[in-house]
Parts: C-alpha cells; sequence; structure tokens
C-alpha cells in the first residue's frame, strides 16, 4: 500500500501544512506538558509559535505573489478516507482568499495571544488557556486553508471545539459551562445540515475539492443548487450566529474576553461568511439562495442592532454587534459583493477584536464589572483605552476614513448596484442602527459620570500594545479597500470572484457614500443627544419603556421561546421515552411475560413435592404407560 | 509461515491460558492478574501475526483452515476472516488487555473471574472466525456462559436481574437461529447431497422467497438482540449498569458486534432476496434506533445507563450502513462498529474509573470533578468527542461514511440519522458538564486522585487508535472495503433477482458494484 | 409332574409370599428376614435354571453378605421398632396397586405375546454348561466381557471408597446442613 | 425341564411389583431400599431365565454384574441412609424432603 501515491507533486515552494503546523505542535506541547510550565513561559511560547503562523502566512503569500499566476497553490498530503467511489485527500489550498483569511486569522490572533498574557496572569491554568488558543488557531488555520469541503470540516467542528473548551473554561461558573455546551451544541444543529450538504456534494460532483466543485457548479440545476446552497447555509447560520441559531453568541460571552475578541467576533463567527464565499459559484447557481442569504443577513443585522442597544452587559452588547455586522456581511455576499463581504469581514475583525480586548481592559481596570449602568466617565481614568476605543467606535459606526466606512459602505451600495432599494434602505437602517448602539455603548462607559467607588487603571503595556496595532489597523485598513471595484483587496480577491462590475444602480458612488456616512452621523448624533448631552435623563427614559428596554436586552425572547417550546418539550419527551415507554411499554411487556411465565411455573412447581415416594410412582406411571404403549403396538 | 494455523492460535490461546490458570493455586492474586495479562498481551501478539499473514487489499476469506469434525454428519471446523472480521478479531485482542488492565481492582474470586474472561475471549474470537454455521452457533452461545457469569458474580446491586435477562434475550434470540441453521443444513442436504453447515456452501442453496424470508427473520431475530436493534434493546442498560466495568467494556465493544457482524456475514450473504424485501423494515428500525437510543440517554443520571443508550443511538448507525447495501455505508458501518467498539469501551472504562473513585454512577451526585481529577476529564471528553463524531478523530470517518452511502440511495433515511449525530452531542455533552464542570457538588470529591500510571497505561493506546483512525483511516478503510464491495454486490446482484453471480472459493460470491443495476 | 416343576410351584409360592410379607412386616428386622427367605427361594430357581454358580453366589454374598450388612444398619442405627404403616401421601396406595397390578397385566401380556405361557422346546443347556457352569461362566466372562469386568472392579472400589468418606464425622459440614439458609 | 420359561418370567414379573410397592409403600428408607433390593433379584431371574431360553450365558452374567453393581449400590446407600439418620435421627424418606419447589 503506497500512500498518496497516486497524488500531484507539491506545487508550491512552501509547505503550506507548515502554517497550521506551528500552533499545533503548541497545542499538543502545552496540553501534555500544561503544569509544568512555570510563569508567563507559556504564553510567550503559544504567541510565539502563532507569531511564526503569521510569518509563514506572509511568506507564503510573498511565495504566491512571486508565482506563476496560478489561480491557487495546492499542497496534498495524503489520501485521507476513501471508500469505494468517494474518496477525499488531506490536502491545503493557497488562494487569494485564503490568504486573507489566513492572514486575518493569524495576525489578529498573534495579538490577542499577546494580549492574553496579561489578561489572564495568575489564572491556575494558565498554560491550559493557551494551549486551547493555539489549538483554535490550527484549526481556524485549517478551516481557511482546506482545499475540500470535509477538510474544511473539520477546521469548522475543530474551532466549535475550541469555542466550547474556551467558553467553558472557567467551568467552575454554571453559566459558562451552560454557555459552552449551548454553543457547541446550537452551532452543532447547523453543521449537521451542512453535514449533508457535503454529502450532496460528493453526490453530484463526485468530488469534493473545491476546483472541482466550482468549475462544475454552474452545471447545477436551479432546484438542486438552492437545496445544496441552503444546507451550506444552514451551516453557516449556525456558526455564524444568524437568526434562527444565534442565540449561543451572547451567552458565549462567558468566556474569557480574549477569547470573545478572538473567536466570538474575528475569526470562527466570521467562518460561515468565508464558507459562502467560498461556496460562492453553488450559491451564484440559484437566484432564490442568494436572496434567502441576503434577507437573513439584513433581517439578523436589524434584529441584533435592536437588541444591542437594550444591552447593559458591555460584552453581551459587543455579542449583539457581532451579530449584526455578520449579518451584514452576509447580506453583501448575498448580494454578490464577496470582496465588500470579505472586506467588511477583515475590518471587523480588526475594530471588533479591539473593542472587545478595551472592554477587556475595561473590566480589567474594573475588577471583571461588566456592566454598563456601572461604568462611566472612563476616559480620564484609561486614556489608552479610551482613544482606542474611540477609534474602534468610529470605525464601526461608518465614520470616514476609518476602515469600516469603506467596509460598510460597499456592502451597503452593492444593495444599490444591484437595484434592490428596499435592501439598500434595510441596510442603511442596520448602519443607522450600528451607529446608535455603538455610541450609546460608548457615551455609557467613557463619557458622564462615574457610577462606581472603584479606582480604574489603565491597560499593561502587553495589554495596550495589542489594543493600539489593532486600532491602527481599524483605522488604516481602508486602505485595502478604498474602491470596490480596483481597490487592493478587490484586485487582490478578482482571481476568486472575478472582476468587479462598474456600479450600474440608480445612485453614484459618492451619493452612497454620502449616504452612509450621513446615517453614520445621525446615528452619533441621536445617541449623544440621548445619552451624551446630559439634557435627557436616560435613566428615566429606561423605566418609561420597561417592557421594551426588556425585550430589547432579552433578545426579543428568542432564546425564552426556545427554552420553553422546545428544550423543554424535548425534555419531557426524553423523560417519557425513557421512565415510561422504555421501561414500562418495553420492559414492562418483558417483564409481564417472565410474570406470566412465572405465575404457569409458580402452580407447577408444586409437583416438585421434595418426597421421593411421590417421584418413584411417576416413574412407575411412564413405566407403565410406555410399556401399555409397547404391549398395544405389538 | 503460511501455513500456521493463526485462527486456531489467536482463537484458543486464551482458552489455553484459561485451562493453565485453573492449575494456579487461588489465593495468589497478583499472579493471576499477571497471568491473565500476559495472555491476552500474548493473544494480541498472535493477532497482530496473523494480520501480517493477511493478504491486504483482497475480498474474500483468507488463513482458512478446514477439518472434519463429525465426519458422519458432515460438521465440519471452519475458520476464515476476511476484511470485515478481521478487524473485529484485532480489537477484540486489542481491547481485551485493556479489560484485564481495567480490572486490577476486582479483588473476589480474581481466579474465577479471569478464568471466565478467557473463556470470553476464546468465544468472541470464534464467533468472528467461525465460517462453519454450526462452529459459529457453538461460540454464539458459549459466549453467554462466561458473561452471564461475570454480570451476575460480579456486577452491582441488581446484577441478578441484569444477567438473567441478558441471558434470556440472546437465548430467546438465538432458539430461532438455532432452528433456522438446522433448516438450511436439512435443507442443503437435498440441495447439494450431502448436508453441511459449510458457509461458503450453504449460499449457493436455492431457496424459494418465503423460505428466505423466513431464515432471514430466524437470523435477524437473534442478531437484533445482539446488535441491539429498537424494540429489542432493554436488556443493554440493565446489562451495561450491572456489569462490572470489564464486562461493560466487552459488551460494548464487542459483543454487540457480533449482531451486526452476524447480519453482513449471514443475512446478507445467505438470504439477498430477502435482504432486499426487509431492507425498509430494518432501516426503518435502525433509524428509530438511532433516534430513540439518543432521546432516551438525554434524560439518564446514571452515566453507565446513558452510555448504553448511547450504544443503541450508534449501532443503529452501523446497522443502517449495513443495510443502505452501498459500499461507502458498508465500509464505514464496519468501521463504525470498530470505532463503537474504542469510544465506548473507553467510555466505560472511564466511567469504572469515576465510580471507583466516588462510588457512585448518579450525575446529580457528582460535579466539579474537572477540578480534582483534570486529565481523567480530558480524556472523558476526548473519547465523547470521538463518540459524538468530530472530525479528526475516528467516529467522524465512520459516520460520515454511513451518512454518505446511505444518502447516495435513500435521502429521507440518511437525513432523519443526521438528528442523531446532534443528539450525540447533547447528551454527552450534557453528561459531561454535569459530572465535570460546575463546582465541587460533593465536599468528599475535593481530594479524589486523578488517572494513575496503570490507568493511563491502560487509556493511551485505546486513545491513540481513536486518534488514528481519526487521521489516518486508510489502512482500515483499504481492508474493509473489498470485503464490505463483495457483500454488497453479493446482495444487490441475486438479492434483486440478477443472476446467480458465479461462486469462486472461498468467496460467497463475486462481482463488482459496476455490473449491477440500481436499487429498485 | 417333573421335579422341577415340583421344585417351581413349591418355591414360587414361598418367594412370593416372602415379599409380600417383607413388605408388610413393621419391624425392618423383620422385614430383612424374610428378604433372606426370598433370596433364598430365587436361589433355589436358578438352580433349577441350570446356574448353580448364581445358585452359590446368591447365597453366600447376597443372603450373606449383604443381608448381613443390612442387619448390621439396622441395629446399628436401632431402627428395629414398629413402623406405622399408615399411609400420608394421599392417593398413594391405591394409585400404586393399581398402577402395579397394571405392570402385572402387562408383562403378562408381553411375555404372552412374546414366549407364549406353554413349555417350548428349550436348547441343550448341558451343551452350554460344557466342563460345567463355572468354568462356561468364566470363559464368558473373562472373554467378551473381560473390560466391564474390570469397571466393575473399579467401581467397587469407587463404592467402598465413597462409602468410608461418607460415613467419616465431619463436624463443621454438619452445622452447615443444619444451618437455616441451607434448609430453605 | 418342563416347566415353562414364562412362569419365571411371570414370578419375576409379579416380585419385581411387590417390590416397588414396597419401594412406593414404605417409609422406613431401610425397607424401601430392601424392597429395590426385590426388584434387582426379580430382574435377576428373569435375566437368568432368558439365559435358559436362549441357550447361552449372557443373561448369566449379566445377572453376575448386577449382583456386583447391587454389592456397591448397598455400600454407597447404606452409607447415605446412615448419615441420614445421622442427621435427623429418623430414617423417614418422607420428612427428607428438602428438594422441594
Amino acid at each position: 500500500m503506497v500512500i498518496g501515491a497516486d497524488l500531484p507533486a507539491i506545487n508550491s515552494a512552501m509547505p503550506i501544512w507548515i502554517v497550521p503546523l506551528f500552533p499545533l505542535t503548541g497545542a499538543l506541547v502545552l496540553l501534555l506538558t500544561g503544569r509544568r510550565w512555570r510563569g508567563l513561559l507559556s504564553g510567550w511560547f503559544a504567541s510565539f509559535l502563532v507569531g511564526a503562523s503569521f510569518v509563514s502566512t506572509i511568506v507564503l503569500l510573498l511565495d504566491f505573489l512571486g508565482g506563476d499566476g496560478e489561480a491557487a497553490l495546492v499542497n496534498r498530503l495524503y489520501q485521507w478516507v476513501a471508500a469505494g467511489s468517494f474518496s477525499v485527500d488531506v490536502a491545503f489550498r493557497v488562494d487569494p482568499l485564503a490568504l486573507v483569511m489566513a492572514l486575518t486569522v493569524s495576525g489578529v490572533a498573534t495579538l490577542i495571544h499577546i494580549y492574553s498574557i496579561d489578561y489572564m496572569r495568575g489564572d491556575p491554568r494558565f498554560a491550559r488557556f493557551f494551549a486551547y488558543l493555539n489549538l483554535f488557531v490550527f484549526f481556524m488555520l485549517v478551516l481557511v486553508l482546506a482545499n475540500n469541503f470535509l477538510l474544511l470540516f473539520v477546521g469548522w467542528e475543530g474551532v466549535g471545539l475550541c469555542s466550547y473548551l474556551l467558553i467553558g473554561f472557567w467551568f467552575e461558573r454554571k453559566p459558562a459551562a451552560d454557555a459552552a455546551k449551548k454553543a457547541f451544541i446550537v452551532t452543532r444543529i447547523g453543521d449537521s445540515a451542512f453535514l449533508i450538504g457535503i454529502v450532496f456534494i460528493w453526490l453530484r460532483f463526485q468530488s469534493l475539492d473545491f476546483e472541482v466543485v466550482f468549475a462544475r457548479a454552474p452545471e447545477l440545476a436551479a432546484g438542486t443548487a438552492t437545496v445544496l446552497a441552503l444546507l451550506l447555509f444552514a451551516g453557516a447560520v449556525g456558526k455564524s450566529a444568524q437568526l434562527p441559531l444565534h442565540t449561543w453568541l451572547p451567552d458565549a460571552m462567558e468566556g474569557p474576553t480574549p477569547v470573545s475578541a478572538l473567536i466570538h467576533a474575528a475569526t470562527m463567527v466570521t467562518a460561515g461568511v468565508y464558507l459562502v464565499v467560498r461556496a460562492h459559484p453553488i450559491f451564484e447557481a440559484s437566484e432564490v439562495a442568494l436572496t434567502i442569504v441576503a434577507t437573513v443577513g439584513i433581517v439578523t443585522a436589524i434584529y441584533a442592532g435592536l437588541s444591542a442597544i437594550g444591552q447593559d452587559d458591555i460584552k453581551r452588547m459587543l455579542a449583539y454587534s457581532t451579530i449584526s455586522q455578520l449579518g451584514f456581511m452576509f447580506f453583501g455576499a448575498g448580494m454578490g459583493a464577496y470582496s465588500a463581504a470579505i472586506f467588511l469581514l477583515v475590518a471587523h475583525a480588526f475594530f471588533k477584536a479591539m473593542l472587545f480586548l478595551g472592554a477587556g481592559s475595561v473590566m480589567h481596570g474594573l475588577r471583571g464589572e461588566t456592566d454598563m449602568m456601572r461604568m462611566g466617565g472612563l476616559r480620564r481614568a484609561m486614556p489608552l483605552t479610551f482613544w482606542t476605543w474611540v477609534i474602534g467606535w468610529l470605525a464601526m459606526a461608518g465614520i470616514p476614513p476609518l476602515s469600516g466606512f469603506f467596509a460598510k459602505d460597499q456592502v451597503v451600495a452593492s444593495a444599490s448596484e444591484n437595484g434592490r432599494l428596499w435592501f439598500w434602505i434595510a441596510a442603511l437602517v442596520g448602519s443607522l442602527l450600528t451607529a446608535v448602539y455603538m455610541s450609546r455603548a460608548t457615551f455609557m462607559t467613557f463619557f458622564g459620570r462615574p457610577r462606581s467607588e472603584q479606582k480604574p487603571h489603565d491597560a499593561p503595556p502587553r495589554m495596550g500594545l495589542a489594543l493600539v496595532v489593532l486600532a491602527a489597523a481599524a483605522a488604516f485598513g481602508g486602505i485595502l479597500g478604498l474602491s470596490a471595484v480596483n481597490g487592493i483587496l478587490p484586485a487582490f480577491l478578482e482571481p476568486v470572484f472575478g472582476a468587479a462590475e462598474e456600479p450600474h444602480g440608480p445612485l453614484t458612488v459618492l451619493a452612497l457614500a454620502l449616504a452612509s456616512s450621513a446615517v453614520a452621523v445621525v446615528g452619533i448624533g441621536i445617541a449623544y443627544l440621548v445619552y451624551g448631552s446630559g439634557r435627557i435623563d436616560w435613566v428615566a427614559l429606561r423605566s418609561r419603556f420597561a417592557g421594551a428596554k426588556r425585550a430589547s436586552q432579552r433578545g426579543f425572547y428568542v432564546d425564552d421561546v426556545y427554552t420553553g417550546g422546545l428544550v423543554a418539550p424535548a425534555k419531557l419527551g426524553s423523560a417519557f421515552l425513557a421512565y415510561v415507554f422504555d421501561r414500562r411499554v418495553l420492559d414492562g411487556a418483558v417483564n409481564g411475560l417472565g410474570r406470566i411465565i412465572g405465575a404457569f411455573a409458580g402452580r407447577g412447581r408444586a409437583v416438585q413435592t421434595g418426597r421421593v415416594r411421590s417421584y418413584a410412582l411417576a416413574v412407575l406411571l411412564g413405566v407403565v404407560g410406555v410399556l401399555s404403549y409397547l404391549v398395544v403396538r405389538f | 509461515m503460511n501455513d500456521f494455523p493463526w485462527l486456531t492460535a489467536v482463537t484458543f490461546a486464551p482458552l489455553a491460558g484459561a485451562l493453565a490458570l485453573a492449575l494456579f493455586p487461588s489465593r495468589a492474586a497478583n499472579l493471576h492478574r499477571l497471568w491473565t495479562l500476559l495472555v491476552t498481551v500474548v493473544v494480541f501478539g498472535v493477532s497482530v501475526g496473523m494480520f501480517a499473514a493477511y493478504e491486504g487489499g483482497a475480498a474474500g476469506f483468507q488463513l482458512v483452515e478446514r477439518a472434519t469434525w463429525v465426519e458422519s454428519l458432515n460438521f465440519q471446523y471452519i475458520l476464515g476472516v476476511d476484511g470485515i472480521s478481521v478487524f473485529l478479531v484485532l480489537l477484540t485482542t486489542f481491547l481485551m488487555p485493556v479489560a484485564v488492565l481495567a480490572s486490577w481492582r476486582v479483588d473476589r474470586q480474581v481466579k474465577s473471574f479471569m478464568i471466565a474472561f478467557l473463556v470470553l475471549e476464546t468465544a468472541m474470537l470464534g464467533t468472528f472466525v467461525a465460517l462453519d454455521l454450526l462452529l459459529f452457533f457453538l461460540f454464539f452461545e458459549a459466549l453467554l456462559f462466561p458473561m452471564y457469569l461475570i454480570i451476575g458474580g460480579w456486577g452491582s446491586e441488581r446484577r441478578a436481574y441484569a444477567a438473567v435477562k441478558f441471558f434470556l434475550f440472546t437465548m430467546a434470540g438465538s432458539a430461532f437461529l438455532f432452528v433456522a441453521i438446522l433448516f438450511l443444513y436439512f435443507r442443503s442436504g437435498s440441495a447439494l447431497g450431502t448436508p453441511t453447515f459449510d458457509l461458503t456452501q450453504l449460499a449457493n442453496v436455492p431457496l424459494s422467497a418465503s423460505a428466505g424470508r423466513w431464515l432471514f427473520l430466524g437470523f435477524f431475530v437473534a442478531f437484533a438482540v445482539k446488535v441491539p436493534l429498537f424494540p429489542l434493546h432493554t436488556w443493554l442498560p440493565d446489562a451495561h449498569t450491572e456489569a462490572p466495568t470489564a464486562g461493560s467494556v466487552v459488551l460494548a465493544a464487542v459483543l454487540l458486534k457480533i449482531g451486526a457482524y452476524g447480519l453482513i456475514r449471514f443475512n446478507l450473504s445467505l438470504f439477498p432476496e430477502a435482504s432486499m424485501y426487509f431492507r425498509t423494515f430494518v432501516l426503518v428500525l435502525a433509524v428509530i434506533g438511532i433516534l430513540y437510543g439518543a432521546i432516551v440517554a438525554l434524560i439518564q443520571t446514571d452515566v453507565k445507563r446513558l452510555v448504553a443508550y448511547s450504544s443503541v443511538s450508534h449501532l443503529g448507525f452501523v446497522v443502517l450502513g449495513i443495510f443502505a447495501f452501498s459500499v461507502e455505508a458498508m465500509t464505514g458501518g464496519v468501521l463504525q462498529m470498530v470505532n463503537h467498539g474504542l469510544s465506548t469501551g473507553a467510555l466505560f472504562l472511564l466511567v469504572g474509573m469515576l465510580y471507583e473513585r466516588t462510588h457512585t454512577r448518579d450525575l446529580t451526585k457528582m460535579g466539579g470533578l474537572s477540578q480534582t481529577m483534570p486529565i481523567l476529564a480530558g480524556v472523558f471528553l476526548f473519547t465523547a468527542l470521538s463518540s459524538i463524531g468530530l472530525p479528526g478523530l475516528n467516529g467522524f470517518v465512520g459516520e460520515f461514511l454511513v451518512l454518505l452511502g446511505t444518502f447516495a440511495v435513500s435521502k429521507p433515511f440518511a437525513s432523519v440519522a443526521v438528528a442523531g449525530v446532534v443528539l450525540a452531542a447533547i447528551y454527552l455533552l450534557w453528561a459531561y458538564q454535569r459530572a465535570m464542570h460546575g463546582e465541587l457538588r460533593n465536599a468528599e470529591h475535593a481530594t479524589l486522585p486523578d488517572l494513575n500510571g496503570r490507568e493511563r497505561v491502560l487509556l493511551a493506546p485505546v486513545l491513540a487508535a481513536i486518534l488514528l483512525i481519526g487521521v489516518f483511516p486508510r489502512p482500515f478503510l483499504d481492508e474493509i472495503e473489498p470485503s464490505a464491495e463483495v457483500s454488497v454486490a453479493c446482495v444487490r446482484g441475486r438479492g434483486t433477482g440478477g443472476e446467480l453471480l458465479s461462486l469462486a472459493p472461498n468467496h460467497l460470491c463475486t462481482g463488482t458494484i459496476d455490473q449491477l443495476g440500481p436499487l429498485p | 409332574m417333573n421335579a422341577d416343576l415340583v421344585v417351581f410351584w413349591v418355591t414360587a409360592p414361598l418367594s412370593v409370599f416372602a415379599a409380600v410379607a417383607m413388605i408388610l412386616s413393621r419391624n425392618a428386622v423383620h422385614a430383612a428376614l424374610w428378604l433372606i427367605v426370598n433370596l433364598f427361594t430365587l436361589a433355589v430357581l436358578f438352580l433349577v435354571l441350570g446356574s448353580p454358580f448364581l445358585f452359590v453366589v446368591q447365597i453366600i454374598v447376597y443372603a450373606g453378605a449383604i443381608m448381613v450388612l443390612f442387619l448390621f444398619v439396622i441395629m446399628l442405627l436401632g431402627v428395629d421398632q414398629q413402623a406405622s404403616l399408615r399411609e400420608t401421601i394421599r392417593g398413594q396406595r391405591w394409585l400404586a396397586v393399581v398402577l402395579g397390578l397394571g405392570l402385572v397385566a402387562e408383562i403378562f401380556f408381553a411375555v404372552r405375546l412374546g414366549l407364549g405361557l406353554s413349555r417350548g422346546a428349550l436348547p441343550d443347556f448341558a451343551r452350554v454348561n460344557e466342563g460345567g457352569n463355572i468354568r462356561a461362566l468364566a470363559e464368558v466372562l473373562f472373554g467378551p466381557y473381560f473390560f466391564p469386568f474390570e469397571v466393575t472392579s473399579i467401581l467397587l472400589i469407587v463404592a467402598a471408597i465413597g462409602a468410608m468418606l461418607h460415613g467419616r464425622r465431619r463436624v463443621q459440614d454438619e452445622d452447615v446442613i443444619d444451618m437455616p439458609a441451607a434448609a430453605e | 425341564m418342563r416347566t415353562p420359561i414364562s412362569f419365571f418370567l411371570l414370578l419375576s414379573a409379579v416380585l419385581f411389583t411387590l417390590g416397588t410397592l414396597g419401594v412406593l409403600l414404605r417409609r422406613n428408607a431401610l425397607v424401601i431400599f430392601m424392597s429395590i433390593e426385590l426388584q434387582l433379584n426379580a430382574v435377576n431371574l428373569a435375566l437368568v431365565a432368558f439365559s435358559r431360553q436362549w441357550g447361552n450365558l449372557n443373561g448369566q452374567v449379566l445377572a453376575f454384574f448386577s449382583m456386583v453393581v447391587a454389592a456397591a449400590e448397598v455400600v454407597v446407600g447404606l452409607a447415605i441412609i446412615v448419615s441420614l439418620y445421622r442427621k435427623r435421627r429418623s430414617a423417614d424418606v418422607d420428612e427428607a424432603s428438602l428438594l422441594r419447589w
């Protein structure tokens, strides 16, 4: 048996698998020797490996740019699963999309690793935390570098596992353990559809390799393409916390804040967007599927925006804002603006990671406080955190010339370019909400008068470093995509998505940009009026609209409906099957049969009197019987 | 070494070890443990030698041994393995030393316990290698007694009930099996001249449609009890729960596989037409089993019962794979048999270790154990994830192939079965959370020791195998596939009324999928 | 009227009478004595049937050794008091008698069907017993029946050892048997 | 010899039946044992009678063996009765009914 004999030779200078190998090594080493590491060394070790991963990704990028113009570099390691006509390899792929994702992932991850060294200092499971983080980076890189759907699925589930481990990192606390389990299970519902989708893909194309599948995707009939696309999208919905599978993400904030920043803002949750964008040839074969993607995206964006306004917990607010931004990304993808969606994904990774780390810094300064009602006026106590936060806030709200402006503008504009006016208006509403809730949080946290007695302190240097770098990226990331048509990022991604078309909607690019900025300014203005100006007693406002406030805070009771309408009946049904049906009916039938036989035997055993003479008589009876038969017969 | 009777050696070495053990002085418990460990390790070594002698990538039976046993009645002694059974043999021999190590703490009647174990091993191996129906039946029945003794003698509180239930369920099933075997024997007498139990010859015996169906049911009931398929599963939770750790491990890892193996080896090859006829029926049962086992597992508070019901669910997947009648699903189903043996076996080992420490199996009385036993908790999670089917671990490969193969022939069944994947995550993670997460619920648990050296040694090979199959399943798939292909070809070719494919020596039937039409 | 017929008609009723007396005698010693009588009558019948060897063996081994053993045990146990003959199991007596009669009747019919009740031609037994009954018997016994004969000797040894072991007093064992759990 | 062989067989049948009745009707283990001896002897008579009927010695040899077996049986049986008596102070078989139900 020669493994891999039939595989083509590696066509990239540096083997791609080196990239995920670094964090894997780190994870294994730390997991197996976790308790022997002293001090912060394990954190540095893990950070170094992820950094190495980032550097090697850059090497890959240079390699790719210096290559002879191939669309993708593919690196097949060995045949993984093969049975019957089915076969799939462990193979990695580097193309512009994968490179963008891998750079974002490893870059942001490096910063967050460094940040965590201070944030997690003193935790008894310090080394294990970094082991999990490294493991996460490994799986995430596998996800984005995979060359086929099944390997992508490995990464997909792997990041889910790490998310589970990290949300539940402080497993002593029941909410954390609950949230971890919920995250895994809710995403798994989407994953199971994704899995069926993968099976379906193989059935249709007899291959799971991206190049084969995507090359033949246009041949799909519209109906098949719709089913296939929606199966994949169901996976994306679970992973990226879109309606109706979004409920796990706010709860996931129980995890340590760097985890929220890395997994639940910058990288893992965007995997769904990556999947849709990666599989765009399949989606493009079905108009219906794309519309559904866009609709789900924009509805989620608005829903999550409304929910974010009601949050008092700073991390939950950021979680809903993440859901909302992910909705925008899906919206962009559904509109066919793939590079815009990816642009937003990258920009979001920068500013949302930054915001989470900022929130973490606030919590760090306030001994773990997350309730914005007890913050306020922090801008003086923690200037570094404040100024970086401001950048993130404005970037997210969409104020030019920060990265968020360009990214979101391109996404919103894509609707107009497609000539879908209602979608465009909805997207503008979503942007408005974004500006409102982010500004609200900013004013509540950093402005006004302090609402607690604590003496906050600013971030220590290593945390500050990550904040500053990410803030810089959030500020200047817009350079990547000044224009949707020929910006750096769109141009780089062109081999994957094809050339972007010149806009042909009713409005010019400039008008669209003005509209977006105006919406952002209006949103900030509203928030300022209510929360920042001091002219409105917003605390009194809360109690006047208590119902609406609570509805918003509870995410419009979706989770409660699930708990009451699905989880409780499921438990009841399970209990019925386990204790009534299984015990009474099935086992009852068996035991009943046993009892009936037992009853007969109870009567019959009276024959066994124990008296030898009765037995002897029975023997004689038998003898006489047999003899009489013999005598009569002859 | 090709003439070496590998299979006889593997099968009967444990029995020889048991006989030798019987001569040991009865008070030296450690000696008995070490000897049994030695014997099982040697048997594993021999089985590895057997595997080395096995020619890879080929279909049909290999290492066949034939001898006449009772000449006048044409009882024969025929052993042989193909790609399906060879791994089940390896799985058995691989897990036995682990199970013995796991029983190190058994301190009552150690000698009898170990003897029962070794006899059990011979019986289990015999069922996997016997190619003569009577011989198979003998091994199949011989299993019962040591297992009955192990459950009934070394089990927990309700062991007597569980042992008798186990015994009666299996006996009730095998009564039908025996009648069916005898019917085939006499029918082969009129069809072939001399009556025979030889499986390879019996596959040639022409049967009317109705006779084939009745016989199918006779075999099916016996194996369905063993698998176990809904609604014949109720013995399993009791037996698992009451059995000692090693008993649960062997029960889950090997005994259940005999049912699934029997379905492939006997039902499919002897009664292809009936298999096709009952296909939907069996698939429905399998899917019900997947969902039912998973749903019932959700609510269990006894962790052993929970794992037992998860077995019902997982074995549903195996049967689904077998009766999908596609090469991918069959291969996946067989691999899943091995996988389930490893992961559920490991789960039972861990539950046993938990029990040894906490003296309870009740999840409501555990909690927060991850704080005191991080390694045990980590290993538990690893194993649970394998059982959940996390990609990169073994469960995923098998489950995916089963889904793939089933989806190709029947989309509804595959789609419903996927729900089992989700449910598995729910019940196992919930169980994990209740046991390991949260605050320490019982103050006494604060001082419990983590895994000791012996426990690490016994778990390590299982965990390694779990990871190996997940990352690099080719060595397994490559051996299973040709045999799976033959089985599928057999059913599809003959079951659909197509022409009888020619029978080559040591094959039940031959043919490739390419020659075959689509499923009806 | 031949001599053997006379002997038969004298001994047969006697033997039946002795048997009846045995099963009806309340005292075990009497029963044993009646059995001895019965054994003697049978010995005589053996002689009539041309088996002097068995005649001797019957008297020495059976009526002699075995019955002495019986008497020994009776005396040892001291159970020679009067035993009640009242039946305690309902229906036992009349069922036993009816079945017994049935058995006799059946054998009667069987014999009538098989041999017939009248005298038939018999083989010349003198030729069979050529060289004396004992010698002829020995030739058969140590010829075709040699193996069973040897096995019988083993049987006897085992029986003797078994009886010895059984008769040994073992205190603990008796306690075990008398334990309430064992009696349950 | 003028006596028909069938007479011996009938006598044997009667004696055997009487032995049987002894087993069935008596409660003293010793008497039951004697009745068994009676049954054995009845059979021996039949065997010897057969021997005479067919003109060979097989029947006698068999009767001889039966005597040997009877001796062995008596030895073991009496030992059992002795220990039974030791335990229960009685040789009544009806009282030894542990093996019921």
